[in-house]
């Protein structure tokens, strides 16, 4: 009666569940190519792209600019976290910073920053630098928007009782407001995330010397489909991958949540 | 009656997006062309008026995009008929069958006589030889590009291994310059505007062009696919005679200013800096004939070859098609 | 058979949880047998954790039981429906609709939108409510806003109401209010009522029968009859020796199993 | 003592605070390039741009840009509301749809639009509906996401309640979850909204036929950065814009909630 007794098998189950579509559009992609309905050029098979992945991933020069790549994520996101959730509940406590902040972001956020790439790169350097940046620049929006929504919505019961306790402010904005609003902000965060990926990827397609944005935009310039479709299966690995750790970090954060 | 008006209706939608619906109208060629150095091209967009076909027997629909790359993208999904295209990435996908194009008439090439992408270090930084590079960081304006193919080839040619003696770090174009004189890359290519603008800031010195590896090369070709040229071939041929119309009124001293004011509008740069080298010995070399050079095209293949960016021979011959050229000898 | 004469039917009801962290499951109810009668008002009365709300909820069909039947009007219990009204302790006010809007929404079958605002009007004036029709829950105070809650919860009309502490987080002069408006409401249609309380008070002042839950896995402990008289005084009924009797005998009841529940957490 | 005035001295305070940000970067951006501390090429000044702007601005260019470019934009993010809203709350209450639809999110939508673009001319052409839909590809994910979220912690009183009045699924959706999900969703939309005008110049370098993104990315590409720095600021001035309308919208919409 009780599921416990079936659970490795219903687990194994599970896992495939969620994966079966991923699986179901792989299918799709190999018999759209196999069966001549695409050019090849565009969109060559499925299979020969997979093959084409594992040998590039075991001469190990993907692994490389993968590396490369996920470096700048964990910078620019761990910048964006690190600037961001204070930022975010700043703005939903203080109304002088909410009424300043406000238009200069509603400003600075929608600036395509594609744009900023030259400056980025003599400001912050070819290397590592300018990606950082604008990884930056970019992941910052989700994680002060979510921060600022979570925090405003604080039931201001729990603020009045750790008022009463004898907190400071500052103190009931780590202790109080910070853990209201982690809900929120995990959705912020999963969104950063998925933006940071982004980003780093065109940053390294229009200007990089590594990175796996720069191994696609090298075999689109050398017309090597096979390697471009390559790197675009490794990117959604990745950022599904990514996805996932959020979700379980979520989950043991906040097993407290509903 | 609602469903005999609803058919009507969505007959004449699809009629209508089929762009057939007057037989009258001439063959619309959808091309593609990006900046910069296909003057044939903003002088064609920008001054109908003084071609005698267009419109008449053909007329063009001018898409821009990224470089030859999306173009070719956009030649294998069927979305373009023509381009301006340089050699290496068509010779590439001739090679892997992933368009028929056939190479119509010559656009520009490097050689002496026109401006050749230049690689240069400041005055000031003591690398006087190419051999002087090593250890040094340079700029590349685009890993797997045919400038970097061929800089590849001289810094080999010099005795220095492009991956190893040299750090070698993506620089945008128009950033190159800057990147030089701040001393984050000591040497770097570059193009046209953007060296004709470092030259007038001073302090710039030449390292080497392609030259060295290959005298001629026919960097930019007009293109067409073969169905296109086959399903159209009257279209394509007052095409060509309009193109060559273009490049004359262009090469025509007295229409300098006004070519220089064209290609100002199109690529958004200042006409003060254009003026400097536009339709000059420092502009790229634009054949008068406008004929595709068969032995130069053969030689750049051959070079490729070995260089391993091709795998296999490929014959120019084949992938020239100038039946439709008004200046070819019959 | 007595049994089939009942609104309500519950045997051998078990409810198992899965724990969050460690993935075991914990028993919240283990074998439970009730029968409610129709027009009657029952109270549950038992420690905190007992699954007095659980049962509440797998009679409103919110959650399925793990296993035993549980029967309305002979027939096995079906998903939500507006058969059975609830009303929670949290109000569960849709905070972006106004007073009479949330009175409405439960309303159907009404020949006109006319009718339905005339019905959810007349219902708001039964809860006195008068003049806050266009209010938002936000403006409301507790009490205002449980009313409202029960409003809503009559406009469908529900054969039962299924009643979650809805007063347990008011104040006791608002409590006893409520209460007495409460009775007044259900003499006037006597609806069957399940009403979950860890107030012994309450469950005498309102109930017909008081059913008593052990500490977790709930069980039945004990099932009394209240015999006071109908309508009910509230001030008449703190100074009647078998109310004070009553009272004293649950307390007792109750005291033992949260004694039991705490050796047991 | 007086909350009234005291909100409206903050109000002044923020709105001098404002311009003064404003004006203390736009005076370091004229210093930082005429001091010679970035190359004049890489970052003209600001007065050099302002001309470049006014410029576009006359010769009827940027008009007729920013023209093209809104209809792309107000149909992908109308598209990518509706449907991320749509798909957002039915992978939240149905399994089937989240296990389905979830990990293709996840998959598809970081990758850079760029790379996918020969598979749009593939399949949708380079016209406006293969431009529209990068435009929706790149607005959905915060959409679908606050949707997710948002309809998946609606308070479950709520949904009982709402089905004890008699609400079938579709009322209950309509009526219940939407409506609870509003306030999160809405800050999902908000940053669609932004998004999708930076994704313009992704979607507009698909194939250029003109529009204020494809306005970037071009003199990106031939080094005329003082219209591309134009080009960017009029972006920012319109999702300025956006987002005061929107707030506006979002305020009376959600007059509902409860704020402290």
């Amino acid at each position: 009666m009780s599921a416990a007794a079936a659970r490795p098998a219903w687990r194994a189950l599970l896992r495939l569940r969620r994966g079966y579509s991923v699986l179901l559009v792989l299918a799709a992609w190999e018999t759209a190519s196999r069966a001549g309905a695409v050019n090849t050029f565009l969109l060559p098979p499925a299979s020969e792209v997979l093959v084409n992945l594992w040998n590039l991933a075991t001469e190990g020069r993907l692994l490389f600019h993968l590396a490369e790549s996920l470096l700048r994520v964990a910078a620019g996101l761990g910048l964006a976290v690190a600037a961001g959730i204070p930022l975010g509940l700043w703005k939903a406590r203080s109304r002088l910073a909410d009424a300043v902040l406000d238009p200069v972001m509603a400003f600075w956020f929608p600036v395509p920053k594609v744009g900023l790439i030259p400056l980025a790169l003599l400001f912050f350097g070819f290397a590592h630098g300018s990606k950082i940046a604008l990884v930056f620049a970019d992941a910052l929006l989700p994680l002060v928007v979510a921060t600022y929504h979570g925090a405003l919505h604080t039931d201001r019961r729990l603020i009045w009782s750790a008022r009463a306790m004898g907190d400071s402010e500052r103190r009931i904005l780590w202790r109080v407001v910070l853990p209201a609003a982690l809900p929120q902000i995990f959705t912020g965060l999963r969104l950063a995330v998925t933006v940071s990926l982004l980003v780093v990827f065109l940053a390294e397609m229009v200007a990089s010397s590594s990175g796996l944005g720069h191994v696609m935009i090298y075999a689109l310039r050398t017309l090597e489909t096979k390697d471009v479709f390559s790197a675009l299966v490794t990117i959604s690995l990745i950022a599904f991958l990514a996805d996932w750790l959020v979700i379980q970090a979520r989950r043991r954060v906040l097993v407290w949540h509903a | 009656m609602k469903r005999i008006a609803a058919v009507t209706l969505v007959l004449g939608l699809v009629l209508a997006a089929s762009g057939r619906a007057g037989a009258a109208d001439p063959p619309v060629i959808r091309i593609g062309w990006s900046v910069p150095a296909q003057t044939q091209h903003y002088v064609m967009m920008k001054k109908p008026g003084i071609l005698k076909h267009y419109g008449k027997a053909y007329k063009a629909d001018w898409v821009n995009f990224p470089g030859s790359v999306a173009i070719i993208q956009a030649i294998a999904s069927k979305n373009l008929d023509a381009g301006g295209i340089s050699i290496v990435p068509l010779a590439r996908t001739i090679e892997q069958k992933a368009a028929n194009l056939k190479i119509v008439a010559d656009m520009m090439s490097e050689r002496k006589g026109g401006f050749q992408t230049t690689w240069v270090t400041l005055e000031s930084s003591g690398i006087k030889t190419i051999a002087d590079l090593k250890g040094k960081t340079m700029g590349v304006a685009g890993y797997g590009s045919t400038t970097d193919l061929l800089a590849r080839a001289i810094l080999r040619k010099n005795g220095i291994d492009p991956d190893r003696d040299v750090k070698r770090v993506e620089v945008p174009f128009p950033v190159m310059e800057s990147a030089m004189r701040k001393g984050d890359i000591v040497a770097g290519e570059l193009a046209q505007p953007f060296y004709a603008n470092a030259k007038a800031r001073g302090g710039i010195r030449e390292l080497f062009t392609a030259q060295e590896v290959l005298p001629v090369l026919p960097l930019l070709v007009e293109a067409f696919t073969a169905e296109f040229m086959a399903a159209h071939p009257q279209a394509v041929k007052a095409f060509l005679e309009d193109y060559v119309t273009a490049l004359d009124f262009a090469r025509d001293p007295k229409n300098r200013d006004e070519v220089v004011g064209i290609v100002a509008e199109v690529s958004k740069l200042p006409r003060d800096v254009l003026a400097t080298f536009l339709l000059t010995p420092q502009d790229y070399f634009m054949s008068p004939d406008a004929m595709p050079d068969v032995e130069a095209i053969q030689k750049t293949l051959d070079f490729l070859k070995e260089g391993g960016v091709l795998k296999t021979q490929l014959d120019a011959k084949s992938m020239v098609d100038v039946s439709l050229h008004p200046r070819a000898k019959r | 058979m007595a049994a089939s004469a009942a609104k309500i039917v519950v045997r051998g009801l078990a409810k198992e949880f899965a724990d969050r962290t460690t993935g075991r499951a914990v028993p919240a109810i283990g074998g439970l047998d009730l029968d409610v009668l129709a027009r009657e008002f029952v109270c549950l009365l038992g420690p905190s954790g007992c699954g007095k709300s659980t049962l509440l909820y797998v009679l409103g069909g919110f959650v399925s039981a793990t296993a035993g039947t549980v029967l309305i009007d002979g027939k096995p219990v079906g998903p939500p429906g507006p058969d059975r009204g609830i009303i929670f302790q949290e109000y569960a006010l849709f905070p972006w609709l106004t007073v009479l809007d949330n009175v409405m929404y439960g309303i159907r079958g009404a020949a006109s939108p006319a009718e339905r605002r005339a019905r959810a009007e007349a219902l708001i004036a039964k809860v006195h409510l008068n003049g806050f029709e266009g209010h938002y829950p936000r403006h409301l105070s507790g009490g205002m806003k449980q009313r409202v809650a029960i409003a809503r919860t009559l406009a469908h009309d529900p054969d039962i109401l299924l009643a979650d502490e809805p007063f347990g987080a008011l104040d006791t002069q608002t409590r006893t209010l409520m209460q007495e408006e409460l009775l007044r409401i259900w003499e006037a249609d006597r609806k069957t009522i399940l009403f979950v309380t860890h107030s012994v008070e309450e469950a005498v002042i309102l109930a017909d029968r008081v059913v008593v839950m052990t500490a977790r896995p709930g069980r039945i402990k004990a099932d009394i009859a209240v015999p006071l008289p109908r309508p009910r005084d509230y001030d008449a009924l703190v100074r009647d020796p078998v109310a004070i009797e009553l009272r004293a005998e649950l307390w007792r009841l109750v005291k033992e199993e949260v004694v039991r529940a705490r050796g047991a957490g | 003592m007086n909350g009234a005035e005291e909100a409206a001295g903050k109000r002044r305070a923020a709105r001098i605070g404002g311009a003064t940000i404003v004006i203390a970067v736009l005076a370091l951006w004229e210093g930082v390039s005429a001091g010679g501390f970035v190359d004049e090429q890489v970052l003209p000044r600001v007065t050099v741009v302002a001309a470049a702007w006014w410029e576009l601005l006359l010769s009827g260019e940027l008009p007729a840009q920013v023209a093209s470019s809104l209809g792309r934009q107000a149909a992908g993010f109308s598209i990518a509301v509706v449907v991320g809203v749509v798909l957002g709350i039915a992978m939240a209450r149905y399994r089937a749809i989240d296990d389905f639809a979830g990990p293709l999110i996840t998959m598809i939508l970081p990758i850079p639009k760029a790379a996918l673009i020969p598979l749009v001319m593939l399949w949708f052409g380079i016209g406006d509906v293969a431009k529209t839909i990068v435009v929706f590809l790149g607005t959905i994910l915060p959409v679908v996401v606050s949707a997710y979220h948002a309809a998946g912690s609606v308070d479950q009183v709520f949904l009982w309640s709402a089905r004890s009045m008699g609400d079938n699924e579709a009322q209950l959706l309509r009526r219940v979850v939407l409506r609870a999900a509003l306030p999160e969703i809405m800050s999902g939309i908000r940053m669609g909204l932004i998004i999708s005008l930076i994704v313009l110049v992704g979607a507009e370098m698909l194939a250029g036929r003109g529009g204020i993104g494809w306005l970037v990315f071009y003199t990106l590409d031939t080094g005329a950065y003082r219209v591309t720095y134009a080009a960017m600021l009029t972006i920012a001035a319109i999702g300025f814009a956006y987002d005061r309308l929107f707030l506006a919208i979002s305020r009376r919409l959600l007059h509902w909630v409860e704020q402290e």
